[in-house]
């Protein structure tokens, strides 16, 4: 660090110059080959030395954490430094975000940390031979994309750590500091993802995220089905990322470097072909690239069929969930395809792909939030399900609107789970809308129940008053306006009605209705997890009697829990948060009122995308019509409303009118009459269980066949190997007496031997053929 | 090759008569370096083997001014000089360890400490 | 000379510091006392700052930013073996002190032992500014005679003494042997400054190098040091003198004189090969080949008996020792592919990998080392000795993690596993190698390093199996009364593992700098290149004077 | 090897070298040493023999040169074989008087003395003062009563074969590569150093008769050059100066021109050591320094017996009182404790022999 910490002037003073080369090789590309894409690759512009801090700040934070963690330190001090830290690196984000877009025509600057990865070699094969160098800097690339991205990054984190440090006051300490190393390091983790200059970077970005992911998961360690969710998800992120590395290595491989300021500009020369319409004239392997990325990006971000980790993931704690499961994390997938985008309009498959995964993601997922009754995991589900709708965005060619759904869905989810989170802490873990209702009627729940409606519209997509609204919207006009791409449209429209009617059953049963509530399994377990410290929160020490030692049994508790149970209203910090991110949401709106890319009053979030890599003008295509209408994004502002209030309506019909309990609603009546359809919903669709049978069991199969071979074969001869050099040893040691004269005697026959060696050499007895043999040059 | 080149007239003392050549010195050198080791890998009492060490570093003096003499310059035997002073230097500390030794278990067989091994 | 003096500040600035520790150690005031180490390291980051400061100031030889590098890594290396040096030699005293009993001068040797480190380091940095053969001598003496006490002294034990004869004996006699080696390039090139030197074995070369004396010279010279680094044949003593020292002084061992032998070996490498010429076939860009032959067989031999012989170790000590043997094995396949032409990059540069490497092994080996010294064990007559077993690390990293962790981390570092330092090291040597064209070595390293794993693994996987609770309660190893600062040297090993292999590409800057290569012009404009005649008026002067 | 030994009988001479020293190393038994001795003077006749024929036949054998060698070396040989350390040691000194005569041989006066006076003055002293207080001297009729690890040297045939192997070799390549050397003629360049001492010049041209009371050299402003004494061509020449600026050249074509206007042996190790070599002097200064703490803190630390030892000096004590009463039951030698000798068994001795 403080290696860095002095040279950082030095590097800075190098960003210039290291960009320099780059945007003139760019500037030159641009000119004799894609004049259409109008130079948006160029990297001309130069930033002051601050922006570097913006990553380095978070590091730093996990290191003040990790000393924390060997001090000892028992404090709120981790949640302070980090949230410090945050702001700081936020505001940090807001300026260079201000610095890069001030100077007209700037798109994008590189930033030169330091030198990370540089292996120069001449690769020769019997054909051709080439100097290839491996160049993987330090060094960040920052456009608008990678500043939208870092913006609500360090936004959402700094909310997100200071609602933290109150929902993890309960375990003070050694976890306390974990938990805000593992924070710190993710957000450091996602800014290597978001703003390096290479695929390397972003690979280590990419991978960081993940490993955190996978130590906030599995935070609480001693639960199993924490570890076991820690350990799906980082396996299933594995299967992502082979795809992924295997993209980036075909990358060096096709394109000989993995530098952006290198790579765009051959991949702009592929592109005049995709916007021609040859995409024949590209190569195969070329065309292969975006498809591997996809995998990758399909594994982080939770698209079908690689999606079952994240709804598991929601064991780690809530605001965890909130960060990284639903706001930055699972949109680095999102992120890859935005900043690959013209690689993507350069291979034929590639993008049917992520559009059909999407909406096939977006689908599934609705109708298994449907059937949940664990509100945590509802929000997950509508987590994978938004996704997908960011993915169709992006795969029906509207880059803007995917990107701005991303955008929006920060806000609005955060604040869905950290609400949901906030339900959790109070009402001890108890997360089931069955045993909760009536929420805005309880003392203190009033902040909590208001952010949480301004949530659930924003995820309903309830029309003009709503960004969700707008950015949804997008993505729908933008499948129907394709012909292509309809029937994706009429999926996203039939999911749109799905998520109105499941985020508002939430709302009705939990947040209004008859008041009830049950707390949940940790009352009764004080020193369980989400248990609270009887010295924890003020609401828990005027509430007398709630750690009741003796747990009656199951049956006398959901009866009776309610008498001995006093939920404790969520303090000033998860309020205020929460509100702030309401605000927010409402705020976005303007952002993204305008998302078409060709239109001059494109709004903000619009106008950050179309100046980045993501803008590149895609392929020409009919415009089609939506039902008769030629403005199809006017006529699905109508329709899309209409759908949204018809799913909220329904909603209202079936969980809130007339309900007298909390476990009953109307629509206990309908489901035995959809058959077997709402069973198989809520479990999933048994995805996990066809996954347990088509893969899982045969690889436990195969791998007890390979263990076999593996013990007879290969063990033998790894034994073998092991063996020798045990021998060797062995006969060495002997040598090793101990005695003063057998070490001086061996030294001295050894220098004699060399003595001799050296006589032979030069008397040429042993010269030529000798060093033949040792190999070597002369 | 020069023959002259090779002798080292002595001159002045006594009279030039000298058939000593540079390898002269240098085999009574390397026959001396010989026998520092040869002591030192057969003397057992720890004192002689420093002894030896000692005329070990002697025979490269007598080699440094035998070359310093060939060279016609000063330095090898402003390295002498060097030698001189690491020659005490490391006598010094090594009689120190020898007592330290000797105190400890009341002999200087260099054999009796053999506890480590392997 | 003003330069040379510039060149010497960061050495200047250790020894003062080593003459203040030393009167320090001998104050009656226990504040006083406890100064000392706070001034070592004034002293040490003032040598660093030094250095870097003077970075730019090189020396004539043919590696003139060899001094920047060195004397920066030593400064740094030494903050980190400072803590490790804590409470050495003379717990008891401060105790008895504590208990009433007059404070004894000559009784001390805390004090001492820190301006013996500091002594050490100084002639370490010597080592990495030489450039003249009297001062590389001294310099090698004055890096290893400190280190001969701070053995025998290091532990009150009959062990720490027999570790302390066999290493100042052995030592004489390898000091011997290079000194005769000096003697011998001396009397082959008439010079002893390195540069001329060089000049003069180049006007000499014949087609297999310089002619069989100055060969013999480098040889032998090579060989002596080849007890420093602790290299096949010369490494005999290396186990016993590891296990007899306390760790901290084992550790310390496993960086200063290596790295002094190191500095040695590259700089005797530039006086005659690299960049050479034969008559035959012009300007090689090798080691000549006898020293090609030579190093190539004892890197060969040094990693494979390292290796083999730490397979079999139990107690740790001795472990790290072979593996320390089998690091210098494999440095010296770098030194043999040396610097690689006159724009070879990072990859190519074997001496640039060397520097690197040491830097990397340092930290990696002395992380392992801490973990030895901050940990003890009752033995069954009641007095606390090193936890030295292997199995007194079952289960470190459950119930000590600090240390746990760093001895996974130094051992998996020096496994050269790829996300840490130890990885970035390995490569270049490997790359450096294989651009040199010594395909089979490379071959011969790569199987030692999938042997090292053998032993390397186990340190790791001692420290996660739990202790059983069969092993006697005597036996269990605890943490030492100097247990905190010590863990800091392992903080800071751990960091260095991990962190700073997001910095190799830098530091791997700064090795290339300290390893440019500035080869003496082929034949020498300078008129002496004709060796002219000599006649009896050449010997004239000398004849003169004894009239 | 062409030019300066024949092979044949450099490896003959190396061969019964090592024959007479492995005789003449102390053994169990019979221990030949005088006959030792003898083939190893045969074994170094031999080599210079070999030298000899091919050397250039300028005159007689420098016979110093053989004196001191013949001595040098034989003393070397009763150091490494005589039992006794202190008249290892003393033999040592002997080397050191023989080697100091062949530094006088070589022209290097200022070494031979520095020799005789740091390493037999000093350093020997030390070494048999540490002797005398590590051992107990016998007396001249109780060789018997030495320790056997003084007695018996340990695998004689072993070490005398590889170090001799090792001289061989050494000689071997010393013999291929000298002629090969070139002496780096720097005779010019001493001659140099002496523009840097115009006041020894001065004392010295004025002692020949070349200038007069009141003459001096002239001084060195102006750049220039008033002192050439080797000039790249023509002869050395001096200016001097007298009377108001005057000046006048003296050159080395004057037949008054001292022959000894040469730089002495102790003039040139000055230039050589504190010119070429003054961050060397420092550090041997810092060594020294470092010696001396080193062997303060070493000599000073508190030691304990060895369990061996503790014994040792336990039955030591015993074996006192039984001595006081004469009782035959006393062994010689005590069960248990090694290198315990009748020599030491003393009344009052103390058992530590240590603090």
């Amino acid at each position: 660090m403080i290696d860095l910490l002095h040279h950082l002037p030095l590097f800075l003073a190098q960003a210039g110059e290291h960009g320099a080369p780059a945007a003139h090789a760019a500037a030159e590309h641009g000119a004799d080959g894609a004049a259409g894409v109008g130079g948006l690759l160029r990297v001309n512009g130069t930033l002051p030395a601050w922006s570097a801090y913006l990553p380095l700040l978070p590091l730093l934070g996990c290191v003040l954490c990790t000393l924390c963690a060997i001090f000892r330190v028992k404090t709120r001090l981790p949640a302070i430094l980090t949230v410090a830290l945050l702001a700081v690196s936020f505001v940090i984000a807001f300026l260079t975000y201000q610095h890069t877009t001030a100077t007209p025509g700037a798109q994008a600057a590189l930033v030169h940390l330091w030198d990370w990865i540089n292996f120069t070699g001449t690769v020769k094969t019997s054909s051709w031979s080439a100097a290839q160098t491996l160049v993987g800097n330090f060094s960040f690339y920052i456009d608008p994309l990678s500043c939208l991205w870092m913006l609500f990054v360090t936004g959402l984190a700094t909310l997100i750590a200071l609602y933290a440090g109150e929902y993890m006051g309960h375990d003070l300490g050694a976890g306390y500091c974990r938990f805000f190393m593992a924070f710190n390091l993710f957000v450091f983790s996602m800014a290597c993802l978001v703003m390096g200059d290479n695929l390397l970077l972003l690979f280590l970005g990419w991978e960081g995220v993940g490993l955190c992911s996978y130590l906030l998961i599995g935070y609480f360690y001693q639960k199993p089905a924490a570890v076991a969710a820690g350990k799906k998800a980082f396996i299933i992120n594995r299967i992502g990322d082979l795809g992924f590395s295997m993209g980036i290595m075909l990358t060096f491989v096709q394109f000989g470097t993995v530098e952006y300021a290198k790579l765009f500009p051959m991949i702009e020369a592929y592109l005049v072909h995709a916007q021609h319409g040859q995409l024949d004239q590209i190569p195969f392997l070329v065309q292969l690239i975006p498809v591997l990325f996809t995998i990758g990006a399909f594994g982080k971000s939770a698209q079908f069929p690689l999606y079952v980790w994240l709804p598991d993931a929601m064991e780690g704690p809530t605001p965890v969930s909130a960060l990284i499961h639903a706001a930055t994390m699972v949109t680095a997938g999102v992120y890859l395809v935005a900043r690959f985008f013209p690689i993507y309009l350069c291979s034929e498959w590639a993008l049917p792909i992520v559009a059909w995964g999407g909406a096939i993601t977006a689908l599934l997922a609705a109708t298994i939030g449907m059937a949940q009754f664990d509100i945590k995991r509802i929000m997950a589900y509508s987590t994978v399900s938004q996704l997908g709708y960011m993915f169709c965005g992006l795969g029906v060619l509207g880059a803007a609107g995917g990107v701005g759904h991303v955008f929006t869905h920060a806000f609005f989810k955060a604040l869905l789970f950290l609400a949901c989170g906030a339900v959790m802490h109070g009402f001890a873990g108890q997360l089931d809308l069955r045993k909760l209702s009536g929420l805005n009627k309880m003392r203190g729940w009033g902040v909590v129940t208001w952010t949480m409606l301004v949530g659930c519209i924003n995820l309903a997509g309830v029309p003009y008053i709503t960004a969700g609204f707008y950015s949804k919207d997008t993505i729908m006009g933008d499948a129907f306006a394709n012909p292509h791409t309809q029937a994706i449209g009429w999926i996203l429209l039939i999911t749109a009605g799905l998520t109105a009617y499941y985020t508002f059953r939430v709302f009705f049963r939990v947040f209004v209705g008859p008041k009830h509530y049950e707390p949940g399994d940790e009352a009764h377990a004080p020193h369980d997890d989400h248990g609270h410290d009887p010295a924890g929160g003020p609401a828990l020490r005027a509430g007398p009697g709630h750690s009741e030692p003796h747990a009656p049994g199951p049956e006398s508790r959901s009866t009776h829990g309610a008498h001995d149970f006093h939920p404790h209203p969520p303090g000033w910090a998860i309020n205020l948060v929460l509100g702030v991110l309401a605000v927010c949401a409402f705020a976005a709106i303007p952002l993204v009122l305008n998302l078409d890319l060709l239109s001059d009053k494109i709004a903000w979030v619009g106008g950050m995308v179309r100046h980045s890599t993501a803008g590149v003008n895609p392929p020409h295509h009919d415009h089609a019509h939506f039902l008769g209408f030629e403005d199809v994004h006017g006529a699905m502002k109508i329709v899309s409303g209409i759908v949204a209030l018809l799913g909220i309506g329904i909603a209202f019909v079936l969980h809130y009118a007339g309900r007298t309990t909390a476990a009953t609603s109307r629509a206990d009546a309908l489901l035995p009459r959809l058959g077997p359809i709402p069973r198989l919903a809520q479990h999933k669709w048994y995805v996990d269980e066809i996954y347990d049978f088509l893969i899982v069991t045969p690889l436990w199969w195969m791998s007890h066949i390979f263990h076999l071979i593996d013990k007879l074969l290969v063990d033998g001869v790894v034994n073998l190997a092991g063996f020798m050099p045990r021998v060797a040893g062995s006969l060495v040691r002997k040598q090793q007496t101990g005695v003063l004269h057998d070490y001086a005697v061996s030294m001295a026959a050894g220098i004699t031997l060399v003595i001799l060696v050296v006589i032979l050499y030069t008397t040429g007895a042993i010269g030529g053929p000798l060093a033949a043999t040792l190999g070597g040059a002369h | 090759m020069n023959d002259a080149l090779l002798t080292l007239a002595q001159a002045g003392f006594p009279a030039p008569m000298s058939q000593a050549t540079l390898m002269h010195y240098l085999v009574v050198s390397a026959l001396m370096f010989g026998m520092g080791l040869i002591g030192f890998l057969t003397r057992r009492n720890l004192i002689i083997m420093f002894l030896c060490t000692e005329l070990m570093f002697q025979a490269a003096g007598i080699a440094l001014i035998a070359f310093s003499r060939f060279h016609l310059n000063h330095t090898g035997e402003t390295f002498v000089i060097f030698v001189l002073t690491i020659a005490a230097a490391e006598a010094a500390m090594a009689l120190a360890l020898v007592v330290l030794l000797f105190r400890r278990k009341e002999t200087l067989d260099a054999s009796s400490w053999m506890q480590m091994k392997g | 000379m003003e330069s040379k003096l510039t060149l010497l500040w960061p050495e200047i600035s250790l020894f003062l510091s080593a003459c203040c520790v030393m009167i320090l150690g001998q104050s009656r005031h226990k504040d006083s006392r406890n100064l000392a180490p706070w001034v070592c390291a004034l002293g040490l980051v003032v040598s660093g700052f030094l250095a870097w400061n003077f970075r730019d100031v090189t020396t004539s030889a043919a590696l003139p930013n060899l001094p920047f590098y060195g004397k920066l890594l030593v400064a740094s290396i030494g903050l980190m073996l400072l803590p490790l040096m804590a409470g050495i030699a003379d717990r008891d005293l401060e105790a008895s002190v504590a208990r009433g009993r007059p404070f004894e001068a000559l009784r001390s040797t805390r004090g001492e032992f820190y301006s013996f480190f500091l002594f050490s380091l100084t002639g370490l940095m010597l080592c990495a500014s030489a450039d003249d053969l009297i001062f590389l001598f001294l310099a090698l003496e004055l890096t290893s005679l400190p280190t001969y006490v701070m053995v025998a002294i290091s532990t009150a034990r009959n062990r720490s003494m027999e570790a302390g004869v066999k290493y100042f004996f052995l030592g004489a006699l390898g000091a011997a042997i290079f000194l005769y080696g000096f003697a011998l390039i001396y009397g082959a090139s008439g010079s002893t400054h390195f540069h001329e030197i060089a000049l003069a074995f180049n006007r000499n070369a014949g087609p297999h190098g310089p002619n069989t004396l100055a060969m013999l010279g480098v040889v032998l010279a090579v060989l002596g040091v080849c007890f420093k680094i602790a290299a096949v044949p010369m490494h005999y003593y290396t186990p016993d003198v590891y296990q007899g020292a306390a760790a901290s002084v084992a550790g310390f061992l496993a960086f200063v004189p290596k790295a002094a032998g190191f500095f040695a070996i590259i700089l005797l490498c530039s006086l005659v090969g690299w960049h050479w010429q034969g008559p035959v076939a012009g300007v090689h860009e090798s080691l000549p080949p006898v020293l090609r032959t030579m190093l190539w067989v004892i890197a060969a031999i040094t990693m494979t008996a390292g290796n083999a012989m730490a397979i079999l170790q139990d107690s740790v000590k001795r472990l790290l020792a072979y593996s320390s043997i089998a690091h210098s094995g494999y440095m010296l396949v770098a030194v043999i592919a040396g610097p690689g032409g006159s724009d070879s990059s990072f990859a190519r540069n074997g001496l640039a990998a060397v520097l690197f490497y040491l830097a990397a092994y340092a930290i990696m080996t002395i992380g392992a080392f801490t973990v030895v010294a901050a940990l003890e064990k009752r033995l069954p007559d009641g007095s606390h000795d090193e936890a030295d077993d292997i199995d007194d690390l079952r289960g470190l990293a459950l119930t000590r993690p600090v240390l746990g962790w760093t001895m996974v981390l130094s051992s998996m570092g020096l496994l050269g596993l790829p996300p840490l330092l130890g990885f970035f090291g390995k490569v270049p040597l490997f790359t450096s190698a294989i651009g040199a064209g010594e395909v089979p070595l490379v071959v011969v390293l790569g199987v030692n390093s999938a042997i090292a794993a053998c032993y390397y693994l186990r340190l790791a996987y001692v420290c996660f199996i739990d202790a059983p609770e069969t092993l006697p309660s005597v036996a269990r190893a605890e943490p030492s009364p100097f247990a905190g600062a010590r863990q800091v040297t392992g903080v800071v090993s751990m960091i260095g593992v991990v962190g700073l292999a997001f910095f190799a590409g830098h530091i791997a800057d700064l090795a290339k700098a300290g390893a440019r290569y500035t080869p003496v012009p082929m034949f020498a404009p300078k008129p002496a290149a004709e060796a002219p005649a000599p006649t009896p008026i050449a010997i004239e002067p000398l004849r003169a004077q004894t009239r | 090897m062409d030019g300066l030994i024949s092979p044949i009988l450099l490896y003959s001479g190396c061969i019964v070298g090592a024959l007479g020293v492995c005789l003449a190393l102390p053994r169990r038994g019979l221990s030949p040493q005088i006959i030792g001795a003898l083939v190893f003077a045969l074994a170094f006749g031999i080599l210079m023999v070999g030298l000899g024929i091919k050397a250039p036949k300028a005159g007689l054998p420098n016979f110093n040169f053989y004196l001191f060698a013949i001595i040098a070396l034989g003393s070397s040989l009763r150091v490494i074989s005589h039992p006794r350390p202190v008249y290892a040691a003393l033999y040592f000194i002997l080397t050191i008087l023989a080697s100091a005569g062949m530094y006088v041989l070589l022209s290097a006066e200022f070494m031979a003395f520095a020799l005789v006076i740091v390493y037999a003055g000093a350093i020997l002293i030390t070494y048999l003062f540490v002797i005398m207080l590590a051992t107990e001297t016998p007396t001249a009729d109780q060789v018997e009563a030495l320790a056997d690890f003084d007695r018996y040297s340990r695998e004689p045939a072993m070490a005398t074969v590889v170090g001799f192997v090792l001289v061989a070799g050494m000689t071997t390549l010393m013999a291929t590569g000298v002629p090969g050397a070139q002496p780096l003629n720097t005779g010019t360049t001493t001659a140099a150093d002496l523009n840097e001492l115009p006041r020894r010049v001065e004392t010295s041209l004025r002692s020949a008769g070349l200038i007069g009371i009141d003459e001096h050299i002239a001084g060195d402003e102006a750049g220039h050059q008033s002192l050439d004494l080797a000039p790249s061509e023509g002869p050395a020449r001096v200016r001097v100066t007298y009377g108001q600026g005057r000046t006048r050249e003296i050159t080395a074509d004057d037949a008054r021109w001292p022959r000894d206007l040469q730089l002495t042996n102790i003039e040139g190790i000055g230039f050589s050591l504190l010119r070429d070599n003054p961050g060397s002097i420092e550090v041997a200064g810092v060594i020294l320094l470092m010696a001396m703490l080193g062997s303060v803190v070493l000599a000073q630390k508190k030691v304990e017996l060895d369990e061996a030892a503790k014994l040792a000096a336990q039955n030591r004590s015993l074996a006192s009182t039984l001595t006081l009463d004469n009782s035959p039951l006393m062994a010689r030698t005590i069960p248990g404790a090694p290198n315990v000798r009748e020599a030491d068994v003393r009344v009052g001795q103390n058992p530590g022999g240590a603090a």
